[in-house]
């Protein structure tokens, strides 16, 4: 096993900074699902790392994985439905016209 | 093998049947769907091509098709690599072709290249899950997923004997799966045949060996699944398995003429209405079979 | 090798999440996220977990696609031709390369028409092609005269202020045009279009797309309205470089952390690699509840986005006709010009 | 043995199912449920059979669930059980009629059902879990006449304010589940004094009181009124608010444990006794005296196991259960008969429907005390009790006789005594008469339970009284009695109800008439018309007044300690009424302004734009996985 555990946590550092920089940075409410998206892969990532390098004999960790997947399609699914019927409703799917929340 | 001879007779395999499968298509059926004319047309310059994404396409499809060509069986030790999961990755690597096609489609910006985008991706939606549960009871028999376990545990008896029920879905989600007839939405010509209107050169070569080489690929894991592989008296493995993948190919093709063509919505509607229905119905049939202890111990 | 491989799939990763989420074009954002999650996978499998990179590798292409389906439908310009006209910073310019600005859109489309015609004449197996692109270029047109036409009728006022803009707002209208194709389509599709086939026989098509601008009309009309109002057409929040700053902090202090903290301890001894039959028996078993609740949470996924979305279920629309009249085959797109 | 056991809790319940399910002759299939449980009691005699299982366990805790049937859960199970029996078969004359009668009497078994788990659990988790049930029951049932918005108002009151005592014995058992890893009573309380007793017992408390509305959380039970008259006969009797006393006994050890709580248990039962008698005292309606006599007697129980009682407090507390459920019966078929429970336009219904009278002639005497009758020895119990702790708290508790003396025969002679003008009424039907009075005989008898007591309790009984304090005791209600009596009939007889309303009601008998109703409607409408208008004039002019000229007036015949009676009468039902008028409405009120005023403060924050509140988020995560980092 020549790559160390580290590599594999960087990369997901890195994929998790990227998640975070879309979900704020993105108008479109469709971008802001991606991030989040990407931050659950990053997460993903993690776990099936540390479950080979720490506890490779429980499969625990790739259960996990495999939840999470789970609930991101869920995730992409519902949100993708709620924002069909903003839209039809509203017209518009940038999420800072959604100011419902405006005190 | 090792991996380079693992590969090269992938390459070789999937030449060879894409060829054949290309003649033997055009023989069976008239040029509808992906059996285009033979002349390939020079590339178009078109207005709004996405000029990544066009090419991307053909490219993914081919290697869709290719990938997945590396865990068909020919033989006892003749495969391009027994993966433990082959099925599974089948399954998965054939959605390539998919995203290959979608891609192509978007790229070529032309209206009936989006239309195929978009039909494509519906019909891929209305088959995965059918297709998934006519391998599930395949599966379920030769407590295996990889493809040469699942052969050798139809070493007594097909499965395609245990389990009619699963051999049909297959036969419906395989054409499905394989944009033959009638299932070639995104291809038809009330769309202008999609995508393959407007693609070039290479890239119609590369997504022509794809359409041919998926085809094949199909009816082989078809073959592999249901009609016990490369098994058989007499002949040598190889030739078996060919024989099997392609009166296979012509079974589903020549059944395909036989209907009228699906669009999406009809797809969409005969997947979850029916044929879901019918793979579950399948599903519990093939566990009462085992708990009975018929099919391979 | 393997260093090889990871920094292969570790760059297609890396490079895919960044290209996600600054290209102009929502379409390439979403094919991106596809290649970041494929190198995910591909990490997966190096991590010989390649069960759970093949699930992952299938359930993202579909969904993605599906994903990517509606967000064409969303967008106005799907494609970012209409962002690639506008300054941004070297990365999406790198990221958004290719997609090339309205204008000389439009006269590279001509062009390119032009060619075809030549080739045309030279050719006779082009005449399909041709003819195919030709009219999706009169389509555009046509989409384009629908448009005006909508604005007039919508808002007669406006439409004066809007014609000098049709000019070079010809490719947003294109877009549209094949947008609201794409839309009449896929609605279409998932039954929901608005009174798509109200004369639902051979030119369903074109009325199908009429009544599509038609619905649509008024919102294209707000967007001419916002932008000429000088709304900001960029995809990006005015919070972008505090998210900026915010990302690479946070990757900064997980890297940071990970150096900071010990290592952990690395499990050198054999495991079993059968995937399927260990993750099997876990689910079965010890995850039970877990499996169990994600197939509920799957299931009233399912039901709810479906409730969501079922035909009629907005005000404005007839969804039920356009389920039923989707279900016949859709008529040639050649025969809707006439 | 074990099966039996089972099946006391599960006929009931089995039962609500299949009227739910089935839904015909409703009645009756509560009543054999009802009926088949207390057949189990019978069959399993003088054994104490227990059965107790894990239910789920999780990490160390260990949840179990049991049946346990020993003396005082014993003593219980029968009086709800035997009650339930009565009651049910009452039910089923006086809902003849009535519409939707299978939700009422699924919802009522599924009561039944759920008291007799509280009653028998051997378990903190199941004792929860039925106790909530017991509280849905309620609420349920409180609110049948959910079209009526009294019926849906009280019922929601009635709901909240138990919930608030809830949330204490909620807590209290998790406390106790998390000292000792286990939920079983008994274990629980072999260990009490290693425990903070006093916190648990506090906790414990305020599920009581709040169950069995002691004096922060009263207002409910006067509301609960509003539901069908079996319903409250039930409420009041045996099954709701006898939980939080039964609690009290169940969990005596720890608060014997907790002498602190048991000083404020004292204080709360006796102001609480205090407050609703007075209050009793003053209200005209006939259900509403029985309610606020049962908080009464509810906080002399309180009162008693304070000071030290509980034996006294299980004794009153069954034979309370006796005797005020015979009232209930009789004021329903009061109810049913005369279609109106406005004293002071009832009166003489002992010619017309002598066995109600008898019936709560009976009752109401036990409930004064007075020597032969059950509620003697009960009161002579709980005046030992309270003798014990000093000749003060002797004499308060004989004011408390009094008051009850006053009230019950006040109530009773406006309803049954013949005066001027006289409700037109008809005896009731069978079903509603004898149980009833099997229940009022019962309940003369109910000194007797007092022996089967002293064998079945664990407690220790409460000292004999000398012949002093007995015969002023005794003195104590009769004069109650009396004084009330001829309150009442001066009151009734008071020219102030002349025959106006009779004239007004001719008015509004063609108004009636307008409005197409059938003849049969038309004297009922009629007379609701005159009952409301009379409540509504005489609440509004003379509804304190009269209680205090009547008294000025017996004040001819009697010393001047009426005055200061009645004075005490009017101020403690202003200040309870006012309490219970005002202090939601309040609280609401300045929960709502206040939470407006800090919505308005904060709102300056709230820009709605979701990216900012995603930056924002994300911001905070990031500083706090930093701060708890480097806190290390």
């Amino acid at each position: 096993m020549t790559i160390p555990l580290s590599a594999y946590l960087i990369v997901a550092a890195v994929l998790f900074g990227i998640g975070i920089y879309t979900v704020v940075a993105q108008r479109s409410a469709v971008m802001v699902l991606m991030g989040v998206e990407v931050l659950l892969n990053a997460i993903g990532l993690n776990l099936i790392a540390f479950w080979r390098y720490v506890h490779p004999q429980d499969y625990s960790g790739q259960i996990f994985t495999i939840l999470i997947v789970t609930v991101g399609a869920i995730e992409m699914a519902v949100g993708l439905a709620i924002m069909m019927l903003l839209y039809r409703n509203r017209q518009t799917q940038q999420v800072d016209d959604y100011q419902e929340l405006k005190g | 093998m090792g991996i380079i001879g693992g590969a090269l007779f992938t390459l070789l395999t999937l030449m060879v049947g894409a060829a054949l499968t290309f003649f033997l298509e055009r023989t069976l059926t008239p040029a509808v769907g992906a059996a285009q004319s033979l002349k390939l047309s020079k590339d178009l310059q078109l207005a709004h091509a996405d000029r990544w994404m066009y090419p991307a396409g053909p490219v993914s499809a081919l290697f869709g098709v290719t990938v997945a060509a590396a865990v068909l069986p020919f033989g006892p030790s003749l495969i391009g690599a027994d993966l433990g999961i082959g099925a599974f990755y089948f399954i998965v690597v054939v959605d390539f072709v998919v995203l290959g096609v979608a891609l192509g489609g978007w790229g070529a910006g032309t209206r009936d290249a989006v239309e195929g985008f978009y039909r494509i991706t519906a019909q891929l939606v209305s088959y995965v899950v059918p297709l998934g549960l006519a391998y599930v009871g395949a599966l379920m028999m030769a407590a295996s997923l990889s493809t040469t376990q699942i052969v050798q545990a139809q070493r007594d008896v097909w499965f395609i004997v245990l389990q009619p029920l699963g051999f049909i879905l297959y036969l419906v989600t395989g054409l499905m799966q394989a944009y033959r007839a009638p299932f070639y939405e995104p291809f038809s010509e009330h769309l202008g045949g999609g995508m393959l209107s407007v693609i070039g050169d290479w890239k119609a070569l590369a997504l022509r060996i794809a359409m041919a080489g998926l085809l094949f690929v199909v009816s082989a894991m078809g073959a592999v699944l249901y009609l016990g592989g490369w098994l058989g008296p007499w002949l040598p493995p190889p030739v078996w398995m060919l024989l099997k993948t392609f009166a296979l190919m012509a079974l589903m093709l020549w059944l395909g003429r036989r209907f009228q063509p699906l669009s999406t919505a009809q797809m969409l509607s005969l997947a979850w209405r029916i044929l879901i229905p019918t793979g579950l119905l399948n599903v519990l049939i093939v566990g009462g079979l085992i708990l009975a202890g018929v099919g391979p111990q | 090798m393997q260093w090889l491989a990871f920094g292969l799939f570790t760059l297609l990763t890396v490079l895919g999440a960044l290209g996600m989420s600054t290209t102009m074009s929502m379409f390439r954002s979403g094919i991106f996220l596809m290649a970041s999650f494929i190198g995910v996978a591909g990490l997966f499998i190096l991590l010989s977990a390649d069960l759970i990179g093949l699930l992952q590798i299938m359930m993202y292409i579909g969904g993605m696609l599906v994903m990517i389906l509606f967000m064409l439908l969303f967008s106005m310009d799907p494609g970012g031709a209409m962002m690639a006209g506008m300054k941004m910073s070297s990365i999406e310019r790198l990221f958004s390369r290719g997609l090339k600005p309205q204008r000389e859109d439009e006269d590279g489309g001509h062009s390119g028409q032009n060619e075809m015609n030549e080739e045309g004449d030279s050719d006779e197996q082009k005449l399909h092609d041709h003819a195919t692109v030709q009219h999706s270029g009169m389509k555009m047109g046509g989409g384009h005269d629908h448009h005006a036409m909508q604005n007039s009728d919508d808002r007669s006022g406006q439409s004066e202020q809007d014609q000098p803009h049709h000019g070079d707002m010809a490719g947003m209208n294109m877009g549209d045009a094949n947008e609201a194709h794409n839309r009449h389509d896929h609605a279409a599709m998932n039954h929901a279009n608005t009174d798509h086939g109200a004369d639902g026989q051979k030119n369903q098509e074109q009325s199908g797309e009429h009544d599509q601008m038609h619905h649509s009309g008024m919102d294209h009309g707000d967007m001419d309205d916002m932008e000429m109002g000088g709304m900001d057409m960029s995809m990006v929040t005015p919070a972008r470089p505090w998210a900026a700053y915010l990302g690479l902090a946070v990757s900064v202090v997980l890297v940071g952390l990970l150096l900071w903290r010990p290592a952990w301890p690395i499990y050198n001894g054999p495991f079993s690699t059968d995937a399927p039959r260990e993750i099997g028996t876990l689910l079965m078993g010890k995850y039970m509840m877990a499996f169990e609740g994600a197939g509920m949470l799957i299931l009233l996924g399912i039901f709810g986005a479906v409730m969501l979305q079922r035909p009629g279920s907005h005000p404005s629309d007839q969804g039920r006709k356009a389920y039923v009249t989707s279900e016949e085959n859709p008529v040639r797109i050649s025969e809707d010009e006439s | 043995m074990t099966a039996l056991l089972l099946a006391v809790p599960l006929a009931p319940l089995v039962a609500s199912l299949l009227i739910a399910l089935w839904g015909k002759h409703s009645g009756w299939l509560n009543v054999l449920g009802v009926g088949l449980s207390l057949l189990a009691l019978l069959l399993i005699g003088s054994a104490s059979p227990a059965l107790s299982g894990p239910w789920f366990k999780s990490g160390a805790f260990q949840l179990t669930a049991g049946l346990a049937l020993d003396g005082l859960s014993k003593v219980l199970v029968y009086l709800v059980a035997g009650m339930g029996l009565l009651i049910s078969v009452y039910a089923v004359g006086y809902m003849r009629g009535e519409k939707s009668q299978p939700k009422f009497f699924a919802t009522f078994s599924f009561f039944i059902g759920a008291m007799l788990t509280l009653v028998l659990s051997d378990s903190f988790a199941l004792l929860f879990a039925a106790w909530e049930g017991v509280g849905l029951a309620s609420y349920l049932l409180i609110g049948f006449h959910y079209t009526e918005a009294k019926a849906r108002q009280a019922a929601l009151r009635a709901f909240l304010m138990t919930r608030v005592g809830d949330v204490g014995l909620l807590l209290g058992w998790l406390l106790a589940l998390n000292l000792t890893r286990t939920s079983d009573i008994a274990t629980f309380l072999t260990q009490v004094n290693t425990l903070p007793a006093t916190l648990l017992a506090a906790l414990f408390l305020i599920g009581a009181v709040g169950k069995s509305a002691q004096l922060p959380l009263t207002a409910w039970l006067p509301d609960a009124m509003a539901g069908p008259t079996p319903v409250s006969a039930l409420l009041h009797s045996a099954t709701m608010v006898a939980a939080g006393v039964y609690l009290l006994l169940r969990l005596s050890p720890l608060f014997a444990a907790a002498p602190a709580v048991l000083l404020a248990v004292a204080i709360v039962g006796g102001l609480t006794a205090l407050f609703s008698a007075f209050v009793a005292t003053a209200q005209t309606d006939l259900k509403r005296v029985l309610a606020w006599s049962t908080v009464s007697q509810l906080g002399e129980m309180f009162f008693v196991y304070g000071l030290g009682g509980p034996f006294a407090a299980a004794f009153h507390l069954g034979v309370h259960a006796l005797f005020k459920s015979t009232l209930f019966l009789s004021a329903g078929a009061v109810q049913h008969a005369a279609d109106t429970l406005d004293m002071r336009r009832l009166g003489g219904l002992w010619r017309m429907m002598p066995l109600s009278a008898l019936t709560f002639a009976l009752a109401g005497l036990t409930l004064a005390g007075l020597p032969p009758f059950g509620a003697f020895w009960s009161e002579e119990a709980m005046l030992g009790t309270a003798v014990q702790n000093g000749w003060l708290v002797g004499a308060f508790m004989l004011l408390l006789i009094f008051l009850a003396g006053v009230y019950i025969s006040r109530a009773g002679v406006a309803t049954f005594w013949p005066r001027g003008e006289n409700a037109q009424a008809h005896e009731v039907g069978t079903l509603m008469a004898w149980p009833g009075l099997i229940l009022a005989v019962a309940a003369l008898f109910g000194g007797l339970l007092g022996e089967a007591l002293r064998g079945l309790l664990p407690f220790t009984l409460s000292p004999e009284v000398t012949l002093s304090w007995r015969i002023s005791a005794i003195s104590a209600s009769a004069l109650g009695l009396a004084w009330g009596g001829v309150r009442a009939v001066r009151l009734g007889a008071s020219p102030a109800l002349g025959d106006w309303p009779r004239a007004l009601g001719t008015v509004l008998e063609g108004l009636t008439l307008g409005t197409a109703r059938g003849t049969w409607a038309l004297s009922l409408g009629l007379q609701w018309v005159e009952g409301g208008l009379n409540s509504g004039a005489r609440f509004t002019a003379h509804g304190a007044m009269g209680g205090s000229r009547g008294v000025q007036r017996a004040e001819s015949g009697f010393d001047t300690s009426g005055r200061v009676v009645a004075d005490f009468a009017l101020s403690g039902a202003n200040l309870t009424a006012r309490a219970e008028k005002s202090g939601f409405a309040e609280g609401a009120n300045k929960l709502a302004n206040g939470l407006g005023t800090l919505g308005e403060q904060l709102r300056g924050l709230e820009t709605g734009k979701i990216y900012l509140y995603t930056l924002i988020l994300f911001g905070w995560v990031l500083i706090m996985a930093l701060a708890a980092v480097l806190w290390r």
